[in-house]
């Protein structure tokens, strides 16, 4: 227990050094490299709270495509970023956001304690999905088979969602003038 | 387009498949060969299955070239262990002509200067290598060329 | 009991890289520093595994290399073009 | 007698692995320049991830792990001078000279 709660401070105390010299630096592309440097400590801190499906989207998403599509993006940007002088509107956002903020802390109170085994939560339905789902579908992964089979209803619009964007993919991939291109290429190559 | 190399290419993807999988029952195993079926079609479709990719050549001799790369990382990795301890480092920059006839082989050869800890290959220019080393002795290491000749007999492994 | 240690020695080389991650004079320190914590990222990962007792979950750490290589190429690729694509 | 054994073998290498590293780490963090920090961080790569999966493999068994840890050693032992190259490759495009010996070594 003791070590487990070590371990957890470790990891945390470096996202915080990391998180601190995010927020310091001002070259745009050391903020991507801390940036994919700290998702990384994420994915260890998610293992270490055995949460093992989100730790495996945080290293491929956090750490691996959103660096790239950061980087991607940072050939469009300046280098630098620009300092920004103090503005007399930022009190009032400031506010609004501490405000808001404090409230939702404390409406927070009013939810059950997490991880209690007593949470409505846990009484119905998940130790019936627990130990029904891989007899019930015959896929292993219990997360997997919930949002994909169980939920397949009521995630219906998100089912659309993914199939429109996989249909975008093929677009984007499906090379309409390939046929002429190549052709036109060949009759270059044969040419020379 | 179905040749040697694509038949290869696929059992090398579903081997890999069936590693990283651990379920063997038949929805899933049938998944698994539908998606290495379509990396391969993708691979064909792209046209780079070619000896860049599967160096099929090179397999014969493979092992015993990685037994002997093995030996000398080890050695390496003990001198550049000392060399950092006792900060006695002293690097230089130096170039060195390699032997190989393919692109591939030559990869090989660079790579493998670069494996070695205490020594990097830093540019390449047709077969002229720009390498840097940790010290001397590192340096002499290259220039007496016994990894060329390691590579070279690798790359005639036909 | 081994493995903690192990897990605690790792950390320790992790700070000494993220030193220098930090304080690197030039990008490509940066860059080397970065692409060696990948790795031993890996390495903890699954040293994780081994101390939980459910070495189950290396499969985080074959994906986290494989990101790891891509992200370090996709870094010194936009430094030396400005660009990532092809165009 | 032999799990004795095999255990033992596995704590010597793993602590072998952990060594590496922490020469490897001391040695990027120390090392005058680029050029030569990419020798640390290739110690790194080869020697302490090959000693510290050796170490886990004799742990693991004869199992699907064992299969996957050698696959992580293979990937990283593949990919590692490939990105020791293109740094020094493109430290080398842009102009910054490595300290050599005939300038005389500053930290």
């Amino acid at each position: 227990m003791i070590t487990e709660i070590i371990i957890n401070a470790f990891l945390v105390s470096f996202m915080l050094v990391i998180a601190l010299f995010i927020v310091n630096t001002r070259k745009v592309i050391f903020t991507i490299l801390l940036a994919g440097t700290y998702s990384l400590v994420a994915a260890l801190m998610f293992v270490s709270l055995d949460a093992v499906d989100v730790a495996f989207t945080e290293a491929s998403v956090g750490a691996g495509i959103s660096t790239i599509l950061f980087l991607a993006a940072l050939s469009f940007l300046p280098k630098e970023e620009v300092q920004e002088s103090f503005n007399k509107n930022d009190i009032f956002a400031l506010s609004i956001c501490l405000l808001i903020g404090g409230l939702l802390i404390w409406a927070s109170y009013d939810l059950p304690m997490v991880g209690n085994e007593n949470n409505p939560v846990h009484q119905h339905l998940v130790s019936d999905f627990i130990e029904g789902s891989k007899n019930h579908i015959g896929i292993p992964n219990v997360v997997t088979a919930i949002l994909a089979s169980y939920r397949g209803y009521d995630t219906f619009g998100e089912t659309i969602v993914i199939y429109t964007a996989g249909l975008a993919v093929f677009i984007l991939l499906y090379n309409r003038t390939s046929k002429e291109t190549n052709k036109s290429v060949k009759n270059e190559i044969s040419k020379k | 387009m179905i040749n040697f190399k694509s038949i290869i290419l696929f059992f090398l993807l579903l081997g890999f498949w069936l590693l990283m999988s651990g379920h063997y029952s038949i929805l899933i195993t049938s998944l698994g060969i539908i998606s290495c079926a379509l990396c391969v079609y993708l691979t064909i479709k792209a046209n780079i299955l070619d000896n860049e990719m599967l160096p099929l050549y090179f397999f014969p001799r493979l092992l015993q070239y990685t037994l002997w790369l093995i030996k000398e990382i080890l050695i390496s990795n003990i001198e550049t262990a000392k060399v950092i301890l006792f900060k006695t480092e002293d690097p230089e920059l130096f170039t060195v002509k390699s032997s190989q006839a393919s692109n591939e082989g030559k990869v090989t050869y660079a790579n493998s200067i670069t494996l070695t800890p205490g020594t990097v290959t830093t540019q390449i220019n047709e077969n002229v290598f720009e390498v840097h080393a940790l010290t001397k002795s590192f340096g002499d290491d290259v220039r007496s060329s016994q990894m060329d000749k390691m590579v070279s007999w690798l790359e005639k492994g036909k | 009991m081994m493995f903690l240690a192990i897990l605690f020695s790792i950390s320790v080389c992790f700070l000494l890289i993220l030193i220098r991650l930090i304080a690197g004079k030039t990008t490509y320190d940066r860059i080397l520093a970065a692409n060696s914590i990948g790795t031993i990222v890996v390495l903890a990962i699954s040293i994780h595994g081994f101390y939980m007792g459910r070495p189950e979950f290396i499969d985080i750490s074959i994906v986290y290399a494989l990101i790891n290589f891509i992200g370090t190429v996709a870094v010194l690729k936009l430094f030396d073009k400005g660009k990532l694509g092809d165009k | 007698m032999i799990d004795s054994i095999i255990n033992y073998s596995s704590i010597a290498s793993l602590i072998l692995g952990i060594l590496f590293i922490l020469i490897g780490s001391i040695g990027i963090l120390r090392l005058p320049d680029v050029f030569s920090r990419i020798h640390a961080s290739g110690m790194i790569d080869t020697a302490g991830t090959a000693f510290i999966i050796l170490g886990m493999c004799l742990q693991s068994g004869i199992s699907l792990i064992t299969a996957k840890l050698i696959f992580i050693g293979i990937f990283i032992f593949f990919t590692s001078p490939i990105t020791g190259h293109v740094t020094a490759n493109l430290a080398r495009k842009k102009g910054l000279k490595p300290i050599t010996n005939n300038k005389g070594k500053t930290l």
